[in-house]
């Protein structure tokens, strides 16, 4: 990253890290939380789906497996708040390892039939979760919140939510300049083509779907702390796999910043499209957000202003 | 087992799997040749099944009269679609993202337009027949599933006799094995893309009313169809309008065969785990995907 | 060149132009200083029906209440948002409402999944928090702010019907029966009085299945009961396999004694889509329309002005019924003090459109036992006995 | 009959063709040389409208295509046999013909067509119901001139017909070619294979990035010795 840029990252994050302090109402810090989560989500899937083009439409299993897995162990062992937070990065990795084990004969398909495989996939993880009993089934799971004023237990939260987030935004950045992430735009661009110029394509797409389910297992696992109460339909669900890859291709795809963009401006977008009083209307001027951005700038946002800008210093 | 048991769920599931096709046909082609993934596909689904459902409560319309009247219009509607929405995406790099993400939200307006027009709660399309069978010894044909059946039989057919005895159809698998090639033999891609969107859409129709006479429906139904008809057009082959219909035909037995057999709990478990190992071993669909 | 920048114009217009109104501030408080009442309902997504429903109930009770010259002297308003039927847009709204509004009450959700998450919220927030709760589960978890007022208490639905089935004569009561659960909260709650009940009235269960939603076909399941002569059937299912399930029934012919529907048939297309077929079923719920407590007679009389319907819907009933508890624990209280509201709760009778009731300390009612069945396009109540609007039709006429 | 006046064609910042101009007559059958990349398909495809060029004119037979679509320039009888064959694999070979008359004209009168095509290519007739993709490459060759036959040229636009084919398949396509010429039909032929393109052709043009960089009668090119050592790699 060149100075400049890197600066502005780093007085960001010391800016949102400082914000608790200011003492905002509670609803910021879960606000901000869902939207640090967001941007973890499509950041991490855009390793797999925006750097290789592989567009999963199952992310949210892995996202589920990390709440469950997290909420299982936190109220199996009865968890310190301290471990259960911890408990995440264990719920990740098995959300890295089940990636690690489905990738393997997934990825060999690909285009739109990896797509709907991995759908496939996700349903096939939240009706099992329904069936099983000891995961609550189709209960779900309530675990014991921390004993802290509802402030500081929200703004802890909100802290770890942000932790994670500059943790992934930094390997993804890192991964998409390495020779990693090179390898994945030549699968992206061409496969074959990579094949042929001894790129190994295939460690390289099972790698960078393992990397993509971990980060979002994590976060499932502090969601389900967050939200204190899960059920399948709440982590599960398609509409989160769907939103994830939107968000990302919104911005633009393949991109770092797009995905954070993506993710900002729709979950900005939506809550508070959500206080309109007329809800219909509200998802109507959502979709009409959707239409138009893809009429004007087909290849997502970032592409469009890089291109604005080249045009801007040519002019 | 109790082959009674196996034979009706059978029968049931394979008429319902078949229902799907005709709702999936459409949705096959318009991937196939143009590239978009349209995810509003459903919607105009559920459009037809509003239709049907205002002519019957309001005139006493059969259904299917209904399906022949919305054929043509959802066509037009469609045309204006295409040129105000589908047109202007040739210009993306990567049109099947760009196409999903515009029928994302395109599905989402059309959605709850539904909400204001129809009202939220649920409906069904009840005509006379809507619960009677006919009893063949021990088994029993719904009519509501014999005439969905039907009508997707007739439906696809004449997609796949358009698509091989007409000019037009032709061009539009023409246009799709090799675009370039087409339009140097004076296929003009825009125009195809049209009629195909426009077909597409308008059998999407059809397919919704035929869904609707088997289940019921409210204006968020189109999520719960549209992952159905994405199996169903996956495990067909894309683009493959007979491979569509024997996937529906595959599914359904799939289904039938489960629900006799299984647990009921498991059932969605296994059909979609046998559709997931299904796609690794086939990954381009049972039948390829040109046809 | 200047085509292109009016484009620019437009894009960066239109950007802004949501984002202006999505973070709009919408708090723009009169000067009679009412008193805001919030949280989110699913206003869209797949349970807009409902909650579109519990708004319209609340809204109407808030229009008497403001008519009657308002509470503790104050105008009430709503500050309603649409969670779009997700459990998480549901607790971040509680939070908003809560922390960002400030807002003087809390109002319920709906499904109970977003109930059972926001008690949580209203808990550690020390909120009041009156909706249908998320069953019996949600209301063992030591909430103190929360109440069922009524709630929609899945253990209790088939409460009543169980009760009327005892008064018949041993030989007259079903002997077999076929229970298809849907595997959601609500399906699983409703397994508690069906697992009692028939072991105490000696009813065999035959089938006993669970399923998860979409139920893609009800054939085999009709036709797997038809064969293991199940005289008793339960669906217990939301509306779309209720549906599906009734249907098959017809279509194949099959006769039991009587068909309990759980969920589905409580709400008004029931009847209105369903028509004849949707006859004879029995089911549960905690309010009706044509009981004798006041205030169901003005509700029928709006909904039928106002919707055409005969009888409000129950999810609209519950909406009022809710927000009337809510309001009688402010008045109770004679204040805003979520604590005091509670305490009142606690310790004193409401009385609802659903009946006077009581709470104990988890925030429920004693258990409510009414039975209704859908007799010539009308749901009727026909337990308990004493308050029946007409006499139960058993065993069910076979189909037309 | 086609005059080229200054054609440059950029593909974002990449010039394909600078500054092009020729004139092809009637009844003509005209070289167009060159290594790979030097412009010669896209020459043709700004032809046949699949490019727009920027700046530059084409003119056929008085009359500019200048913002014509390639179905417009089609039914002008200006057709082109795409490099690679381009045929449309999971149709059969009468398909992929009659798909030459897609165009109304063409189509009016498409059996006279392709009773002419198969009475020129006789072992297309044995093969007409049978898939195209499932030919061999001097078979799809063939399916890809008929093709183009059926469209009723009047400027027909050969790329790399020989490519990918063995020498006896390639012969053939060379005769057929002269053939047709020899009955009037005006040609353009892009090919690698120098020596046998001179000496059916009359004229040639040899392109090098983007632009001519010489044009002379076929027979005067063969005999240059500089000409061939620099620029036809003989």
């Amino acid at each position: 990253m060149k100075k400049v840029p890197l600066i502005m990252a780093v007085l960001t994050v010391a800016v949102l890290a400082l914000f608790p302090l200011l003492r905002p109402e509670v609803y910021y810090l879960s606000f901000l939380f869902t939207l640090f989560m967001y941007v973890v989500l499509s950041s991490s899937w855009n390793v797999i789906g925006g750097y290789a083009g592989y567009l999963s439409f199952g992310h949210a299993a892995f996202f589920g497996i990390g709440a469950f897995a997290t909420a299982k162990m936190a109220t199996a062992f009865s968890l310190s708040p301290l471990l259960t937070i911890l408990s995440s990065i264990p719920a990740g990795l098995l959300a890295a390892l089940v990636a690690l084990i489905v990738g393997y004969p997934c990825l060999r398909i690909r285009g739109p039939y990896f797509s709907v495989v991995t759908i496939c996939f996700a349903f096939v993880v939240d009706l099992a979760v329904k069936n099983i009993e000891e995961l609550g089934g189709a209960e779900g799971l309530w675990m014991t919140f921390m004993d802290l004023p509802e402030e500081t237990s929200r703004a802890i939260m909100y802290e770890v939510m942000l932790l994670l987030m500059v943790v992934t935004l930094a390997t993804v950045y890192l991964l998409g300049r390495s020779r990693f992430g090179r390898g994945l735009t030549a699968v992206r661009t061409d496969e074959e083509v990579a094949e042929t110029m001894a790129i190994p394509t295939a460690k390289l797409k099972i790698q960078a779907f393992v990397v993509s389910a971990f980060f979002p297992g994590v976060a499932g696992g502090l969601f389900a702390y967050y939200l204190s109460y899960i059920h399948p339909d709440a982590v599960f669900s398609i509409n989160i796999s769907i939103l994830i890859v939107l968000m990302a291709m919104f911005g633009g795809g393949g991109t770092w910043l797009g995905p954070i963009v993506g993710a900002v401006i729709l979950t900005v977008v939506n809550e508070g499209l959500s206080t309109f009083a007329q809800a219909e209307i509200a998802r109507i001027i959502y979709g009409a957000l959707f239409i138009i951005v893809t009429i004007f700038m087909p290849d997502g946002i970032i592409a469009y202003f890089r291109r604005w800008a080249t045009a801007q210093r040519k002019a | 087992m109790d082959p009674v048991l196996v034979i009706q769920s059978l029968i049931s599931g394979v008429m319902m799997g078949m229902v799907y096709a005709l709702l999936g046909v459409g949705f096959s082609l318009t991937w196939g040749v143009m590239h978009v993934i349209h995810i509003s596909h459903a919607v105009f689904g559920l459009l037809g099944a509003y239709f049907a459902y205002t002519l019957l409560t309001l005139y006493g319309v059969d259904p299917v009269v209904s399906a022949m009247v919305s054929t043509p219009l959802l066509f037009i509607v469609a045309c204006a679609v295409y040129q105000v929405l589908i047109r202007p995406l040739t210009k993306a790099r990567e049109m099947v993202v760009a196409s999903m993400i515009l029928t994302f939200g395109l599905a989402i307006i059309l959605e709850n337009l539904l909400v204001l027009v129809w009202k939220a709660d649920p409906r069904l399309l009840t005509p006379s027949y809507a619960s009677e069978s006919w009893i063949i010894g021990p088994f029993y044909l719904q009519y509501p599933h014999l005439i969905g059946f039907a009508l997707s039989l007739v439906g696809i057919s004449s997609l796949y006799v358009f698509l091989k005895k007409t000019t037009t159809g032709m061009a539009v698998r023409a246009a799709w094995q090799n675009q370039e090639a087409a339009r140097l033999y004076g296929v003009n891609l825009f125009r195809i893309s049209m009629i195909t969107f426009a077909l597409a859409v308008s059998t999407a129709g059809a397919g919704g009313i035929s869904l609707a006479l088997l289940y019921s429906f409210e204006p968020h139904s189109h999520n719960l169809w549209l992952i159905y008809l994405f199996l169903v057009v996956i495990v067909g082959g894309v683009g493959n309008v007979i491979g569509t219909a024997l996937a529906g035909l595959i599914i359904g037995v799939i289904t039938g065969l489960s629900m006799a057999f299984l647990p009921y709990q498991w059932v969605n478990l296994i059909t979609f785990g046998l559709l997931m190992v299904f796609l690794i071993f086939r990954p381009h669909g049972l039948f390829g995907e040109v046809g | 060149m200047g085509k292109k920048k009016s484009k620019h114009a437009f894009l960066l217009f239109f950007l802004i132009g949501v984002c202006l109104t999505a973070g709009l501030p919408a708090s723009v408080l009169g000067a009679a200083k009412p008193i805001v009442i919030g949280g989110s309902l699913p206003l869209t997504g797949q349970y807009a029906e409902t909650g579109q429903w519990i708004e319209r109930g609340m809204r109407y009770w808030a229009e008497e209440v403001n008519a009657k010259g308002g509470l503790l002297g104050r105008p009430v308003e709503f500050k309603i948002y649409d969670d779009q039927s997700e459990v998480s847009k549901a607790v971040t709204f509680a939070e908003k409402a809560i922390t960002v509004d400030k807002v003087d009450l809390l109002f319920g959700g709906y499904p109970g999944t977003a109930a059972r998450a926001v008690m949580a919220v209203a808990e550690k927030h020390k909120y009041v928090y009156v909706s249908m709760g998320g069953h019996m589960k949600s209301f063992q978890q030591g909430y103190t702010y929360s109440f069922g007022a009524p709630p929609l208490m899945g253990e209790w639905w088939y409460e009543g019907f169980f009760q009327w089935l005892a008064t018949l004569p041993a030989n007259q009561r079903p002997k077999r029966a076929a229970v298809y659960t849907i595997n959601n909260p609500v399906g699983l709650s409703l397994m508690d009085s069906i697992n009692r009940w028939t072991k105490k009235l000696g009813i065999q269960v035959v089938i006993n299945e669970k399923y998860n939603a979409p139920l893609a076909d009800a054939t085999p399941l009709i036709v797997k009961a038809k064969q293991l002569n199940c005289d008793l059937l339960f669906s217990n299912g939301f509306f779309p396999d209720g549906v599906t399930t009734i249907k098959a029934a017809k279509a194949l012919n099959y006769n039991p004694k009587a068909i309990v529907q759980g969920i589905g048939s409580v709400i008004p297309a029931w009847v209105k889509e369903l028509g004849r077929d949707g006859d004879y079923v029995f089911s549960g719920t905690s309010l009706y329309n044509k009981l004798n407590y006041p205030g169901n007679d003005k509700l029928n009389a709006y909904v039928k002005k106002k919707y055409g319907l005969d009888g409000y819907p129950l999810y609209f009933g519950f909406g009022y019924a809710w927000m009337q508890t809510l309001e009688q624990g402010v008045r109770g209280a004679n204040s805003l003090n979520q604590t005091k509201i509670r305490d009142w709760l606690k310790t004193h009778k409401v009385h609802t459109i659903a009946g006077p009731m009581t709470f104990d300390k988890n925030g429920l009612p004693p258990p409510i036992n009414f039975c209704t069945q859908i007799i010539d396009g009308k749901v009727e109540l026909i337990w308990p006995k004493n308050i029946r609007t007409r006499e139960p039709v058993y065993p069910k006429p076979a189909w037309k | 009959m086609l005059e080229i006046d200054g054609l440059t064609v950029a593909y974002g910042k990449m010039t394909a063709l600078r500054d092009v101009s020729m004139a092809i007559r009637a009844d003509d059958m005209v070289a167009l040389l060159g290594g790979n990349g030097a412009g010669k398909s896209t020459l043709l495809n700004t032809i046949s409208g699949l490019v727009q060029p920027e700046k530059g004119e084409i003119r056929w037979q008085g009359q500019s295509l200048r913002g014509l679509g390639p179905d417009i320039i089609c039914s002008l009888g200006i057709i082109q046999v795409p490099e690679g064959r381009k045929l449309f694999p999971a149709m059969t070979v009468e398909e992929n013909l009659l798909m030459g008359a897609y165009l109304p004209a063409a189509r009016k009168v498409r059996r006279q067509s392709l009773d002419w095509v198969y009475s020129h290519m006789p072992h297309l007739a044995q093969r007409r119901r049978q898939r195209a993709g499932s030919l061999s490459g001097g078979e799809q060759q063939m399916v890809a001139i008929g093709r183009a036959l059926m469209a009723r040229p009047r400027l027909l636009m050969l790329d790399e017909p020989s490519l990918g084919l063995s020498p006896r398949a390639s012969a053939e396509v060379f005769a057929i070619v002269s053939n047709l010429n020899r009955e009037g039909m005006t040609t353009i032929i892009v090919s690698q294979e120098v020596q046998e393109t001179l000496s059916i052709t009359s004229y040639a043009y040899v392109m090098e990035n983007g632009g001519i960089a010489l044009h002379g009668p076929s027979a005067a090119l063969r005999e240059d010795p500089e000409i061939k050592k620099s620029y036809l790699g003989l």
